[in-house]
């Protein structure tokens, strides 16, 4: 056991939950999916605690946890991992993404429970050995691994145009892995003509920076960029984005804008802009400019959203511009920022969705026309879609707020008219926030039953617990960001 | 011209007209016949190379079990009957597949003729291999000492194929028709 | 005149080919299956002559193991064309295209 | 060093603790009694702490008292800690937000007895108070900006109280937007002011000098920040719609402390502020114009709060005209005295409101002086006060503003003379209201009539505690010197107080005579369509260009451009489908022509140079 490597277990783990969900009895399934990803998440927070909750950077550098197991030695593939002061966090939240996913209830335990219980745990695998992987090409395959369960979900779960959505999903994302694909073998062939050997590992082609030119490396550069700008999404490319959060069955939208948005945004921070440093500051004002178009042109889509579901999509998509901006700042401080508020952003989209799956479960909330007046019937729920709302509009105090300040902060000095128009943003941002908010919470539901929802009581017990529990942490990184920070 | 080369140009010319009997055969148990005859001559080739044991598993395996087999399931689907399935075909396609397969055969002859000039990498020459003890000692302690694991895979191969067919025998409606 | 490996080799061409051409003229499916039992044996023989030509037995080997698979294959392809008999009574295979489109 | 979190922290335990209990009271249906005393003694005690740092911070001899909390943000060269500053400016703030906020409170208990839910009020108003500190304690501009948007939170919670009325509700969004908006300029300010400083420390960020360039673009992003939060134009249309709320909430929020926080802010950066002629001017010519403004329409309306409202932006405009000239103090000094008597008016008001049952149209009130005494004694003060009648608290702070307009070496006739007009105007429509309530001869409906009561004396007492305030507040002279000088401008100085009390007299005789008889009814009136005109253009505009977006941009180049790329995909399978005969010999011929092809490739093409 002395080879033994705690990294290991952030795969086998879901792994083996991903076996044993198929012999599980259906009765106790649901409670298994949470209890395993209860599971796994300690299990992450245990084995990251080192590097999660230091507030001091040079120390979390030695914590940076490596391992290498060769696969491929004559193309010096690997398995290689490594859990660094980035990736630590995109594990986390997707450990802690997945523990809200798998706590709704019902929804996917009408239709094969176990398939959908193992699709699930076998989604925390891929993204956690993408995350964790530093060898594109072990990458690449965990990146397209996310696919299937996605598509399993959206396909078997989903409703109404599940298939147009679900084609349209796959078409635009493997366009962009594919693209990307044929730029990893270019770069690995590039390696190989300047090195005479083979290797898929970012630290050793990050090396290829130095010893060629930016215009021949400009080919790979545009295929990652597409990739993962299709993922993120960033604005031009985000076509597929509203049918399918709309369409995909609750839990899948959470995980969708939870955690495989920022499968994009970590393939900017760990792949793009180390390999391409000249490139991404040749066209960092390109970047900068479709991040700010990404937070201004959702937001106006979403000013006129007719369903909720619509509108969050919008919004999230509106916050990720947000994250790519303070990555396209290009500057430690901004990438450190924006993935403090790609944290937040997990946690606020995931409350969301959450909370409105809560109120759609309770017959309401499907959509924005009238308003519904939830605040008189179910208050504590309410109360929570407020808190939410208020953390999803960057109200100072929240984590969302921290993460949008220094992110804007931060691209400042990149490009002050970018980050004003990512500013308007924030305005439009508590126009159509305040709308949804409104519309369901607030005023008097017309021709409203008085006991249509008395079976259904107020938000309780549970679901209460778990939205305190998330909802802690954003107000905790309002105020003390620093372990997201790193002292950086 | 020695013994064994007239022994082997004898079964070669019987497997070969036989060869081409199975394929112009009308009747699928006079191809059945046909085919039986190449598969004796190839175990008379085999032993005329020196490989008995190849030569007496292929008696056993493919004339024994394997044809056994096909008669069965020509009898069973009252199948012994003249077949008219070769007139069916136009006679451009059957000129174009002729050409392509005598094109094929023509690639690989002209390839492995090559094998004339090919020094041998092994160390198991003929005489050598007598000395061990014969073909069948040697290839028997090759097969349960170096690929002894290979050898248990094929039996869940074999396990497969019984699992499948008794599978696909079981099932009345197995593509979901309504015989 | 000796018995030359490059010899035997071509029988085994010979015979290989005319089971692929075999395999693609007829469309009864029991003649196809015994086609493909041609060109198995065609590529055994040439195992065994390769084996004697490079000095080695694990051209033998490989024989056995290919006449493992074939006694499977041919099972469980039997099995296939008593189920699609069944169902579709005809062994022609362009009878059979329910996966296409 | 002296400990100020207590001052901040009464108010969130407040909120808090009256937040969590009603929500849990509220889930078992239960009403919660008791939580306006609760947090009205959390607002005393965060009063008596902040008298007792008054004093504390006499006896200092730097004048400031810091206490930091924790470190907020670090990341960088930025360093942003949560830290509590008290000094002579933010100490009148911190006394008239506990003060004033801690009367109102013991005025909401009985003003809102019989409200459904008093216990969601309190923790709001308490959410507010908590907030309204963090913004003039805070020691960095980020601390300041959380209070900024905090007070802006708990004013669409409070304005959008009675939520099942969506008018109520819209009012309290339009707040919330339209001080967003003024947000990006404080959001702006800021990103200026760390890039070209480093810090965001209020103190250290202004020892920077500023690049000439970049100082008007820091300047006027304050000050449109101001402008949101103070409802300057032009973004003041909130603020009537503010009065939705309840009444102590529009006395408190939108007319004593909140609106005032953009003068705060200014008086608070007016090193750097004041070191760019174009921004005071810019400043001064918008306060000067919002009084002017304001005070017209305030002529027009019929609603006893929405008069309130329009006089309070007006009285704003006074405040931003003293910091546009440059005597930041005089500005100050009016903060202080307005929120005296503006609250007073505002609560008064709301006793006549209360004692009508409701009814806030001017022309239904009347002759209600003998009803109401007391209500009318105070309002009398208020009255008085705003008018700047002497000894009243606003004579002193409106005339030196007014004769800061002319003589400070940023001030000008204009100014002076649109001030003048203004505050013409602010006697006539004050009196005008003044009038209509309790002179002349009683409109009230009579089914209100019989309700006539005097307030109880939880809604008085804080009444007259208002009121002495107003009378005697502005001997006090300015709490803080900054700017420009306010010495003794000796017989200009006079002339001028000479001057203004005079037009006041005279707006007031001219609105006495007019509505002190029988009055016709007038409707409200919108003079300048403001509100309409943003309607039309950026509210029209948004929706339209969002639906720009979704009908043309998404609908027409990015979906279509996806559906392209889907039917491409399509036709190509559709075009490959040709292959798939379904033909095991078609598939088989394929095959073999590909592996010949692949083969004589193999053997004669790459072997073509030798190898074969």
């Amino acid at each position: 056991m002395e080879n033994y490597n705690p990294l290991n277990a952030l795969m086998i783990l879901p792994l083996m939950f991903f076996a044993v969900s198929w012999v599980m009895p259906k009765a106790v399934l649901k409670l298994y999916a949470v209890f395993g990803s209860l599971t796994i998440l300690a299990i992450t927070l245990y084995q990251s605690s080192s590097l999660l909750f230091t507030t001091v950077s040079s120390v979390a550098q030695s914590y940076v946890i490596e391992q290498r197991l060769t696969w491929l030695p004559g193309l010096g593939i690997g398995l290689s991992l490594k859990l660094d002061e980035i990736s630590v966090w995109f594990v986390t939240l997707t450990a802690l993404t997945s523990v809200v996913a798998f706590s709704l209830r019902g929804i996917w335990y009408r239709k094969h429970p176990r398939l959908f219980c193992s699709l699930g745990f076998f989604l925390i695998f891929a993204l956690n050995t993408a995350f964790l992987s530093t060898d594109l090409i072990v990458f690449y395959l965990c990146y397209e691994a996310v696919f299937i369960p996605m598509i399993f979900m959206v396909g078997i779960w989903g409703e109404n145009q599940k298939a147009t959505s679900v084609f349209r999903f796959f078409l635009m994302s493997f366009f962009g892995s594919v693209l990307m694909l044929v730029s990893i073998f270019y770069l690995m062939n590039v390696y190989h003509q300047t090195t005479g050997a083979w290797s898929s590992q970012v630290s050793d082609l990050m090396t290829l920076s130095h010893s060629r030119s930016a215009n021949s490396l400009a080919f790979a550069f545009l295929g990652f960029f597409l990739a993962f700008a299709i993922k993120v999404p960033l604005v031009p490319f985000h076509g597929w984005l509203k049918e399918v959060y709309v369409n995909a069955p609750m839990p899948a939208t959470i995980w969708l804008s939870g955690i495989l948005s920022k499968l994009g945004v970590f393939g900017f921070i760990r792949f793009i802009l180390p390999i391409f440093p000249e490139l991404c500051v040749r066209y960092q004002g390109w970047l900068v400019t479709l991040s700010a178009l990404s937070v201004l042109y959702p937001a106006f889509l979403a000013i006129r959203a007719q369903s909720p579901k619509t509108l969050l999509a919008y919004s999230s998509i509106s916050h990720l511009g947000f994250v790519m901006l303070g990555v396209s700042s290009l500057k430690a401080t901004g990438v450190t920022s924006a993935v403090l508020l790609s944290v937040g952003h997990t946690l606020e989209s995931a409350l969301l969705f959450y909370l409105l799956y809560q109120i759609e479960e309770r017959k309401e909330g499907l959509t924005l026309t009238y308003p519904h007046g939830l605040a008189k019937r179910y208050p504590t729920l309410f109360v929570a879609l407020f808190l939410s709302v208020m953390a999803s509009v960057s109200l100072p105090g929240t984590l969302n707020f921290t993460g949008e300040f220094l992110v804007l902060l931060n691209a400042y000095p990149v490009s002050a008219l970018c980050t004003i128009l990512s500013g308007l943003g924030v305005i439009f941002g508590a126009v159509y926030m305040l709308k949804f908010f409104q519309q369901l919470g607030l005023s008097k539901k017309i021709d409203v039953k008085e006991d249509a929802g008395a079976t259904i009581r107020d938000l309780c017990g549970y679901d209460l617990v778990l939205f305190a529990a998330i909802f802690a942490v954003i107000l905790y990184g309002g105020f003390q960001p620093a372990i997201f920070l790193k002292g950086n | 011209m020695n013994l064994s080369l007239f022994a082997f140009s004898i079964f070669s010319t019987i497997a070969v007209v036989g060869s081409l009997l199975v394929v112009l055969r009308r009747n699928p148990v006079g191809s059945a016949f046909a085919l039986v005859l190449v598969f004796f001559s190839f175990a008379g080739i085999y032993a005329v190379m020196g490989a008995h044991l190849i030569a007496a598993l292929q008696i056993l395996v493919y004339t024994g079990a394997i044809m056994v087999l096909f008669v069965f399931v020509i009898m069973l689907l009252n199948q012994d009957v003249p077949i008219h399935d070769l007139e069916e075909n136009s006679a451009l396609f059957k000129g174009v597949v002729g050409l392509a397969v005598l094109g094929l055969v023509f690639i690989l002859i002209k390839t492995v003729l090559r094998a004339r000039d090919l020094v041998p990498t092994g160390e198991l020459s003929d005489e050598k291999i007598e000395a061990m003890g014969g073909n069948v000692r040697v290839i028997s302690e090759s097969l349960f000492s170096d690929h002894a694991f290979h050898f248990e895979l094929t039996s869940f191969l074999i396990l497969g194929a019984i699992v499948a067919t008794v599978a696909l025998a079981k099932r009345k409606s197995a593509l979901g028709g309504n015989s | 005149m000796e018995l030359q490996p490059w010899m035997v080799l071509i029988v085994s061409m010979i015979v290989f080919g005319i089971g692929l051409l075999g395999v693609m003229i007829r469309k009864n499916l029991l003649i196809m299956l015994m086609c493909i039992e041609l060109m198995l044996n065609g590529v055994n023989l040439s195992f065994v002559a390769f084996s004697k030509i490079h000095h080695l037995i694990e051209g033998d080997l490989t024989v056995l193991f290919v006449m493992t698979v074939a006694a499977a294959e041919s099972a469980v392809g039997l099995g296939l064309v008593i189920a699609l008999f069944r169902t579709l009574r005809t062994a022609d295979s362009d009878q059979i295209q329910m996966l296409r489109d | 060093m002296h400990a100020l979190y207590p001052i901040i922290l009464f108010p969130l335990i407040g909120f808090l603790s009256i937040g969590i209990a009603h929500l849990m009271a509220t889930r078992r249906n239960l009403r919660l009694r008791g939580a306006g005393v609760i947090a009205t003694i959390f607002m005393f005690l965060s009063f008596a702490y902040s008298v007792f740092c008054f004093f504390a911070l006499r006896k200092t001899e730097s004048g400031l008292i810091e206490d930091k909390l924790f470190t907020w943000m670090k990341l960088g060269g930025l360093s942003v800690d949560f830290a509590l500053r008290l000094d002579s400016l933010s100490i009148v703030f911190v006394l008239v937000i506990t003060g004033v906020g801690a009367l109102i409170h013991l005025y909401s208990i009985s003003y809102m007895h019989d409200d459904e839910t008093p216990a969601k009020y309190f923790a709001y108003l308490n959410l507010f108070c908590f907030m309204m500190l963090n913004l003039v304690l805070g020691s960095s501009l980020p601390h300041v900006f959380l209070g900024w948007e905090g007070v802006g939170l708990a004013s669409y919670l409070l304005i959008g109280y009675w939520y099942e009325d969506p008018l109520k509700v819209n009012a309290g969004q339009k707040a919330f937007v339209m001080n967003r908006i003024g947000d990006l300029g404080f959001l702006v300010a800021m990103f200026i002011a760390f890039r070209y400083s480093g810090t965001l420390d209020l103190i250290e960020f202004q020892k920077t000098t500023f690049p000439p360039h970049i100082l008007p673009a820091f300047g006027l992003a304050v000050f449109f920040a101001c402008t949101g939060k103070s409802a300057q134009i032009p973004l003041f249309t909130w603020l009537p719609d503010a009065m939705a709320g309840p009444t102590p909430v529009s006395a408190l929020i939108h007319a004593a402390t909140m609106v005032t926080s953009g003068i705060y802010l200014l008086t608070r950066l007016f090193p750097t502020i004041s070191s760019s002629e174009l921004v005071l001017c810019v400043i001064a010519l918008t306060g000067a114009l919002t009084a002017l403004l304001a005070a017209v329409m305030a002529c027009f309306q019929s609603d006893i709060k929405k008069i309130l409202a329009y006089s309070t932006i007006s009285q704003l405009g006074f405040m931003f005209l003293g910091c546009g000239v440059g005597a930041f103090s005089s500005g100050v000094f009016h903060v202080m005295t307005h929120a005296f008597f503006k609250a007073l008016l505002f609560l008064g008001a709301g006793s006549v409101i209360h004692a009508l049952g409701g009814e806030q149209d001017v022309f239904k009130m009347g002759n209600l002086r003998k009803k109401i005494p007391i209500t009318f004694l105070t309002f009398t003060a208020g009255w008085a006060a705003i008018l700047g009648l002497p000894p009243f608290s606003g004579f002193f702070s409106k005339d030196e503003i007014i004769y800061q307009a002319l003589a400070s070496p940023h001030g000008s006739h204009l100014l002076f003379g649109i001030a003048m007009v203004s505050a013409f105007l602010t006697s006539f429509y004050m009196t005008r209201l003044y009038v209509l309530v309790f002179m002349g001869e009683s409109r009230v409906e009579k089914s209100a009539e019989p309700r006539l009561h005097e307030s109880p004396p939880g809604m008085t007492i804080p009444l007259v505690i208002l009121a002495v305030l107003a009378l005697i507040g502005g001997w006090f002279g300015s709490p803080v010197h900054l700017g420009a000088s306010s010495e003794d401008g000796g017989s200009l100085q006079y002339a001028v107080m000479g001057c203004s009390v005079l037009l006041a007299l005279l707006g007031a005789g001219l609105a006495y005579r007019k509505y002190s008889g029988r009055v016709k009814i007038e409707t409200t009136f919108d003079p300048f369509k403001i509100d309409r005109f943003y309607e039309f253009t950026f509210g029209k505009g948004t929706r339209g260009f969002s639906e720009v977006c979704a009908r043309f941009v998404e609908e027409m180049v990015v979906q279509r451009v996806l559906r392209l790329t889907s039917a491409i995909v399509d036709l190509s399978g559709n075009v490959l489908k040709i292959a798939q005969v379904g033909s095991v010999q078609a598939y088989l011929m394929m095959m073999l022509l590909a592996v010949i092809a692949i083969l004589a490739w193999f053997f004669y093409g790459v072997g073509l140079n030798g190898k074969l």
